[in-house]
């Protein structure tokens, strides 16, 4: 597009985390935003996949170059080398997700509380291990708490997701045991079944996933198992239709909203407004908890009460997290 | 025209086979009569394999007929070949070294029960052949065949062509590579199956083995047919000259040895083979400037590791080697190439040249570390060049161009390049192993000539071989090898080629009154 | 003779390309792009401008010494499947060797020069390590080289990402990644205006080239090594250690890997992260190498090639909807081509165009 | 070479893996936990569960079949360094019938025609391959490597083209049958079995040893040489096709993204069937050994022993070199590579 410009609306490219587009979950979670930006705005959007790390500096440069209007670089690993290209393309609008570059004028910089989002899971699974509850063909056992974890790629970004989960788990209940597991891989669902069907068989009744696309095999570990998972960033309920069986709920942060935002600030030419540190924070209304589809108005009601208590408790800064949104 | 009751076994009119521009076979006719052998002489390059090839499918003529058994036939394939019942036993054999005997055997034509390979079947039916011809193949029939020796396996190949129904059989070279016991007995099969009234085409570069096993002979150059003569009415002379197209000498060649310090020495020494066995049981031996030593004996018999105890391809179990004095025993192979120890390898295919290398670049082999080729590490191509064509001249290697491919030399012009590469060397000593296998007779001459010449320069030299003639023409001393230990040295002037055949055999010249048997002769 | 075959190897490499391009251009239009566009987009993506020369010439330089690294031991007829692990292992020493030199160091140029270099050298001598022991595990162990070396890629990624991940991960970072290089380290920005690419590292790697082939023509080593390759019997006879050689000729091989790992780390990375989201370099270079025939200055052509594509597909995606992932398909198909001479020689004989190529 | 003594050859390598890897989990546990014999027995049996056994089965199941696949091929003289793209080619195909035939809810009825469909897209594909390999003596290691980056690069694309993004909605997995198992790895048992029965009980075996081991040997007995080498081709992309098709059926959706849900499988295919030297049954033997080595680590990871994953992932890698070096004598058959012609 930038060669063509073709387009008298806004342009709008977005540079994918090493994990890449189609994850049905973090990276897709953002570009949802800019399809919706799309219907409501004269604005295209380009989605550039970029797996390799090394690559990225050169990859915001040329999209740079390219002439777009925001580029949107999701994911951590974008942040050395934006602090690079924040300089060379002083005019160029940029959004970061999950950092933010110190001092820089043309940066909007969304730190989402991945910690807060993974105490939640931690919170609703801690509850619902200890509840009896029954859906179709999945039960849990109120008999033992324990509860599972599936990671992707054994990285410190899925780490802390991991530690904090635990934290949410056992600010419910002390004494319950999350068993955890990495498959290896964010693409190889396989893995992430395996390792979900091996918690699953050493006593696990609620799993939950930190995977990317992989994690649809912890979905049909707990479906073929009779027991239920909790989906990740988006409502996976719906974008993991299949499984909605078993889906009790995701912990999610409204990334899509950051980008919609972002994107019409854009569009309105008012760009400094977002510019800057922002938040996705429980505080601010835009990290949840959803419940699935087929759950609507069945989880018992501890559920929505401890949820709640929680989130009054991270007003209150009642609660301390060891882990950062993307590292400990 | 024979008006015989009994057409021809095999009947080759007018063929012509060409490959580019070479014409390996012009216009050659051939007939084999019913249950005879016919034997096919002629020197490398001649077109024997080629003509044979043509017979059992494997190529198509440009132009000519086949006629089998009287009537006329198109071969596509070996498989038509072989359903018209000929059978033939090339020079490399064609076997699957990791099968079985039996799986060789029947492969391609394997008996089968409920969709599975009836061994039992297979086994009977191997058995009855080997019964008929009294072969030992059936005693090996479930070992994988690279675990028996060369003897066997070309047995295993005959077995496998009649097992396939062969009436014709063509035998490429088969004696090559026998020790003289298994020549023997493969004679002795071949007769056997002609008088059980099958053909055989035998292909051989040794004139006496010709004019012994077969009927008729016919001799092939530069791919024509140049006659066939009955074997009684011939005689070697006849067969060298119809061969190379001039009269050929046979004779020991004059000597007048002077010989001089001694220049290589083997003390005590012990090696094992590469199944781990001790196979040569203290050897000690002495070669002076000025003279050619002979190692005879069987193959198998520890020639081979004592060859290359000397030259450094094998590590030495006990015992000590000596170059001038100096203890080598320890030394590397390249280490001892630059003392000066040279070595005409025994398989010129895969240890003496690179195949796919030009000649010039073969030039080179062995010669990297030694001026002016090559000067602390780096070479200079234009001096290995022109070693390349001098050897190239001085040896009369054919086709004299320094740039074609090892490859495309026949066997004879590549065991002169290698032979003019170890001279050139300006060894202190040379080991020569079987210099002149499967090479022509003129080639042979030629070797022969240039190792003679270089011993009356003074040179020390070893030849190993299992061909009697050659030993007895070459040695100045021959010792016969005999399971790791040398049996007897023996004068070639004082001894006939039966009584070298008897030690080979391991069997003393005269019983010996001491009776002393366990000990090794000092060479 | 020689000369004919190379033309034809270049003619090959030109036909495989435009062939496998060809068909990417209808699979485009069948998936309802434009394909006019698409075939501009990769013109301008790989050559168009002087960003995309220089992305084309960054990727180049890898693929090069990949390259160089697989055809190396690919001609001694040693297996190097090996070269991604020792690329890793060489860019990760450089990294950890710098940064814990450093405080040593003078600050300014010369300490960075300083640091450069001895960085680069035990990229070398580490990658040279890495490969020298499935060589040693081959020569004297008997284990087959081409499955040691895949499981020492998988250990090396493994490894290093573990210790990148824990023990040498830089604290201050919120990426998975190994500190920074000093600002000091770095090679200078001249002729080309792109932070990814110097002309040091170009340099570096026409000299790895011009080293490598005149080793592989020119030496006694080489010609060894050539010989170990094509007849091992024939090089023992002739006084070759073939044992030492295997270790030898795999050690030399690590080596260059290591050092284009040193040149990424340096030139391109300024750090070094998770390696398992480095590209597989050292994969593809197993292709390059063949694309040239395991013919050290061949590389030079096939790397740019491939550089040209990678380089392209950066640019297509930036620029057009077409998905991506069809410029790795286009990449395999040009592979494949290259890996059929055959079939060209055949359409040049059916054609009439060279025909007597044999 | 009877069944029996075929275990016993392979019985020393697998087993010292095994041993190898019990030492090295006895290790990691008493170091880990300071505990007394009694705990340790209830974590023993924590990770030796059945459902460890179960998944350890299901995970060397595709494996095995690219494996089988593999050496067939190279055993008639054919490197098919391609098996891993074929798997992602059979894994794709596996979806897309699937979908088509049954959009994103098809039936246990659609998995099986969808696996056999797969098997058959994957067939043709390796046709062209063959051909390529053998009429146009392609060389085998860039040919196979280039079917894997067509894989990577076309079936994500193809799945784009479909489902607007490169992996594919949740379809179907397949049923357990009998205790828990999965009817492919009951399928992989008789495959197993059957090749080991067919290669060297059978004509065909023996034509297919000997195509590799020397061709001409073959090709004088009247068997033509390219003709068993097209089969085996084809069969070894059928077989990967169908291991990734069965990977697929036991996921339950495609995965395109990074290096697709097959994520090396492939590669490990050829690793065990040259670890198991060959040979059928040591092949399979090897992937289970793969499998149960990584499922080991997943039941280390649930019981809590904090190795970490990433190093114990490397567990297998490391016990194959080992086991390599210790017994070395991989042999491979000594025409491969070669292009076979036969005189004119
Ligand atoms: N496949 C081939 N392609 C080209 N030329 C060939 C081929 N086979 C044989 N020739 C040539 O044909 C001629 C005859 O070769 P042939 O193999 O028949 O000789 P030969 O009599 O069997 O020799 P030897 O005694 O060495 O076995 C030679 O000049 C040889 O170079
Ligand atoms: N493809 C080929 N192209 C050219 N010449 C060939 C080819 N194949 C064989 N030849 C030639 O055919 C001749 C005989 O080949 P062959 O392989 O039969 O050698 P040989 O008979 O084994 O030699 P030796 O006399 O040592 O036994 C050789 O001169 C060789 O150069
Ligand atoms: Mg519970
Ligand atoms: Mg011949």
């Amino acid at each position: 597009m930038g060669d063509d410009g073709e387009s008298a609306g806004t342009n709008v490219a977005i540079i994918s985390s090493p994990a890449g587009f189609d994850d049905n979950a973090f990276n897709d979670n953002a570009v949802e935003g800019l399809e919706e930006a799309s219907n409501d705005f004269d604005l295209e959007y380009t989605t550039i996949e970029e797996t390799e790390e090394a690559q990225y500096e050169s990859t915001q440069a040329d999209a740079a170059e390219s002439g777009y209007d925001l580029i949107i670089c999701v994911g951590d690993n974008h942040t050395d080398p934006l602090a690079t290209n924040v300089e060379q393309y002083p005019d160029q609008n940029w959004m970061l997700i999950n950092n933010m570059i110190d001092g820089a004028d043309n940066v909007s910089g969304w730190i989402e509380m991945n910690n807060e989002m993974s105490f939640l899971a931690g919170v609703v699974a801690g509850v619902m291990t200890d509840e009896e509850f029954a859906h179709e063909d999945s039960e849990t056992n109120p008999d033992e708490s324990i509860v599972g974890f599936v990671g992707g790629e054994d990285i410190p970004l899925i780490r802390a997701f991991e530690q904090s989960y635990v934290e949410g788990v056992e600010w419910v209940n002390d004494d319950a045991e999350v068993l955890t597991g990495y498959g290896g891989s964010f693409s190889d669902t396989g893995a992430a079944n395996d390792v979900a069907e091996s918690q699953i068989d050493d006593g696990a009744d609620i799993v939950w996933h930190a995977a990317s696309a992989a994690g649809a095999g912890a979905f049909s570990a707990a479906q073929d198992n009779g027991r239920f998972a909790l989906g990740v960033d988006v409502d996976q309920s719906v974008t993991e239709e299949q499984y909605q069986d078993v889906i009790l709920g995701s912990a999610v942060k409204a990334l899509n909203e950051a980008t919609y935002q972002v994107s019409e600030a854009v569009v309105e030419d008012d760009f400094e407004s977002v510019v800057g540190e922002q938040n996705l924070s429980i505080e601010d209304g835009s990290i949840d908890f959803v419940v699935g589809q087929a759950f609507e108005g069945e989880l018992p009601d501890s559920v929505e009460q401890t949820l709640a208590d929680a989130k009054e408790a991270f007003e209150n800064d009642e609660i301390e997290l060891t882990c950062g949104p993307t590292s400990c | 025209m024979t008006r015989d009751s009994t057409p021809p076994a095999v009947h080759l009119e007018g063929i012509t086979k060409r490959f580019g521009d070479v014409v390996a076979n012009d216009d050659v006719d051939l007939t084999v009569s019913q249950g005879s052998i016919h034997a096919l002489l002629g020197e490398n390059g001649s077109g024997k394999t080629t003509l044979m090839s043509v017979l059992y499918g494997l190529y198509d003529q440009n132009e000519g007929t086949i006629h089998v058994d009287g009537k006329p036939r198109t071969f596509e394939s070996p498989k038509d070949a072989m359903e018209a019942g000929v059978g033939m036993i090339h020079q490399h054999f064609q076997l699957v070294k990791p099968m079985t005997v039996l799986q060789n055997v029947v492969l391609g034509h394997e008996p089968t029960e409920n969709g599975l390979v009836d061994e039992a079947a297979a086994r009977e039916e191997i058995e009855a052949i080997c019964s008929r011809y009294d072969f030992d193949v059936d005693r090996h029939l479930d070992s994988p065949v690279e675990e028996l020796d060369l003897g066997i396996q070309q047995r295993v190949e005959i077995v496998k062509s009649l097992y396939r129904g062969a009436e014709v059989l063509i035998l490429d070279e088969p004696t090559a590579v026998l020790t003289p016991q298994e020549v023997e007995s493969l004679i002795d099969v071949m007769t056997d199956l002609r008088d059980d009234g099958r053909s055989l085409i035998f292909i051989t570069h040794k004139l006496d083995e010709a004019l012994s096993v077969a009927d008729e002979i016919t001799v092939l150059r530069d791919g024509e047919a140049v006659g066939t003569v009955p074997a009684d009415e011939a005689t070697e002379q006849d067969l060298a000259r119809m061969m190379v197209g001039r009269e050929v000498v046979f004779d020991r060649l004059s000597r007048e040895t002077s010989t001089g310090d001694s220049v290589l020495e083997v003390e005590e020494l012990r090696m094992r083979s590469d199944r781990g066995r001790e196979s040569v049981h203290g050897v000690d031996l002495t070669v002076r400037e000025g003279e050619i030593l002979g190692i005879a004996g069987v193959q198998g018999n520890g020639q081979s590791e004592l060859v290359e105890g000397i030259t450094g391809l094998r590590s030495v179990e006990d015992g000590a080697v000596r170059l001038r004095g100096t203890e080598i025993t320890g030394m590397s192979r390249r280490d001892r190439i630059e003392a000066g120890i040279a070595y005409i390898p025994e398989d010129r295919q895969t240890e003496g040249l690179v195949q796919d290398y030009t000649l010039v670049r073969n030039a080179l082999l062995g010669n990297q570390t030694v001026e002016p080729y090559a000067d602390d590490g780096i070479l200079d191509w234009s001096a290995v060049r022109r070693h390349a064509e001098e050897i190239i001249e001085e040896f009369d290697v054919q086709p004299p161009n320094p740039d074609t491919d090892a490859a495309s030399l026949s066997g004879g012009n590549q065991q002169k390049f290698i032979v003019g590469r170890e001279i050139g060397h300006d060894p202190e000593v040379m080991i020569a192993s079987h210099p002149t296998r499967g090479v022509d007779i003129g080639s042979i001459e030629f070797i022969h000539n240039r190792l003679i010449e270089l011993r009356d320069e003074g040179l020390a030299i070893v030849v190993v071989s299992s061909k009697l003639e050659e030993i007895r023409k070459l040695a100045d001393r021959i010792a016969v090898m005999y399971e790791g230990e040398f049996i007897d040295i023996v004068d070639p002037e004082a001894v006939t080629e039966e009584e070298i055949g008897l030690l080979m055999a391991g069997q003393s010249l005269e019983e010996t009154s001491d009776g002393e048997t366990d000990r090794g002769v000092q060479a | 003779m020689l000369e004919a075959s190379v033309l034809e190897r270049i003619g090959i490499a030109i036909a495989s390309t435009a062939l496998a391009l060809l068909i990417g251009l209808v699979i485009v239009a069948a998936a309802g792009h434009n394909p006019a566009r698409f075939a501009y987009q990769l013109i301008v993506g790989s050559f168009g401008s002087g960003r995309a020369v220089a992305r084309t010439l960054r990727y180049s330089v890898l693929f090069v010494l990949a390259g160089v690294a697989v055809a190396i031991a690919f001609r001694a007829g040693v297996f190097n499947i090996g070269v991604q692990g020792q690329f890793v292992v060489g860019g990760f020493t450089t990294v950890v060797t710098i940064v814990s030199l450093a405080p040593y160091l003078p600050e300014g140029t010369i300490g960075g020069v300083v640091l450069v270099v001895v960085g680069t050298v035990a990229a070398i001598v580490a990658g040279g390590l890495y490969a020298a022991f499935p060589g040693v595990l081959k020569a004297y162990g008997d284990a087959n080289e081409i499955i040691t070396t895949i499981m020492l890629n998988f250990i090396a990624i493994g490894f290093v990402g573990w210790l990148v991940a824990g023990r040498f991960g830089d604290p201050e970072a919120t990426a998975t990644r190994t500190e920074r290089l000093p600002d000091n380290v770095g090679f200078p920005s001249i002729l080309f205006d792109d932070p990814n690419l110097s002309i040091v590292g170009i340099v570096v790697t026409l000299a790895v080239v011009a080293l490598v082939a005149a080793i592989m023509t020119r030496t006694r080593f080489g010609y060894d090594m050539v010989t170990s390759g094509h007849q091992e019997r024939a090089a023992t006879y002739s006084g070759v250690d073939a044992k030492r050689m295997i270790v030898s000729t795999m050690t030399f091989s690590g080596m260059v890997a290591g050092l284009a790992g040193a040149i990424f780390a340096i030139m391109i990375q300024g750090y070094f992260t998770d390696p398992s989201g480095i590209g597989n370099y050292g994969f593809d270079a197993i292709a390059v190498s063949l694309l040239a025939a395991n013919n050290p200055v061949g590389v030079i052509p096939a790397g740019l090639l491939f550089g040209g594509l990678e380089s392209a597909g950066s640019h297509v995606q930036i620029n057009s909807d077409v998905p991506v992932q069809l410029i790795d398909g286009i990449v395999g198909l040009v592979v494949l081509f290259v890996a059929v001479p055959e079939l060209f020689r055949m359409l040049a004989q059916r054609t009439g165009l060279g025909g007597d190529a044999e | 070479m009877s069944l029996a003594e075929d275990v016993t050859r392979n019985r020393v390598r697998i087993g010292t893996l095994l041993v190898l890897s019990l030492l090295v989990g006895s290790a990691v546990l008493a170091l880990r936990f300071d505990v007394s014999p009694d705990e340790l027995l209830v974590t023993v049996r924590r990770i030796f569960t059945y459902g460890f056994i179960t998944r350890s089965l299901e995970m060397a199941t595709p494996i095995a079949l690219a494996a089988i696949g593999g050496l067939y091929a190279e055993k008639s003289g054919v490197f098919n360094i391609g098996l891993e793209g074929f798997m992602i080619f059979g894994a794709f195909s596996a979806a897309a019938t699937m979908y088509f035939l049954g959009g994103t809810s098809p039936s246990q009825g659609h998995v099986w025609v969808a696996v056999l469909a797969a098997t058959i897209v994957t067939a043709l594909l390796t046709v062209v391959f063959a051909v390529l390999l053998i009429r146009y003596k392609a060389d085998q290691i860039v040919a196979g490597l280039a079917v894997w980056f067509l894989g990577l690069g076309f079936a994500p694309f193809t799945a784009a083209v479909i489902w607007g993004s490169r992996s594919s909605p949740g379809l179907e997995s397949v049923a357990t049958v009998a205790f828990g198992q999965s009817p492919f790895v009951l399928l992989t048992v008789l495959v197993v079995l059957a090749s080991w029965v067919f290669l060297y009980r059978t004509q065909y075996g023996y034509w297919v040893q000997a195509a590799g081991e020397n061709p001409e040997a073959l090709d004088t007995a009247g068997i033509d040489v390219n003709r068993v080498r097209y089969a085996t081709v084809i069969f070894s992309g059928a077989m990967a096709g169908l291991g990734g098709a069965v990977l697929l059926a036991h996921a339950g959706n495609f995965v395109g993204t990074g290096e697709t849900m097959v994520d090396g499988r492939g590669w490990i295919g050829i690793v065990a069937y040259l670890f198991g030297n060959y040979n059928p049954i040591g092949a399979a033997a090897a992937a289970l050994l793969f499998g149960a080595l990584d499922m080991l680590n997943v039941q280390f990871q649930t019981v809590g022993i904090e190795a970490s994953a990433r190093l114990v992932n490397l567990l297998p890698y490391a016990a194959v070199i080992v086991v390599l070096s210790a017994w070395g004598k991989t042999r491979m058959p000594s025409s491969v590579g070669e292009p076979y012609e036969s005189e004119e």
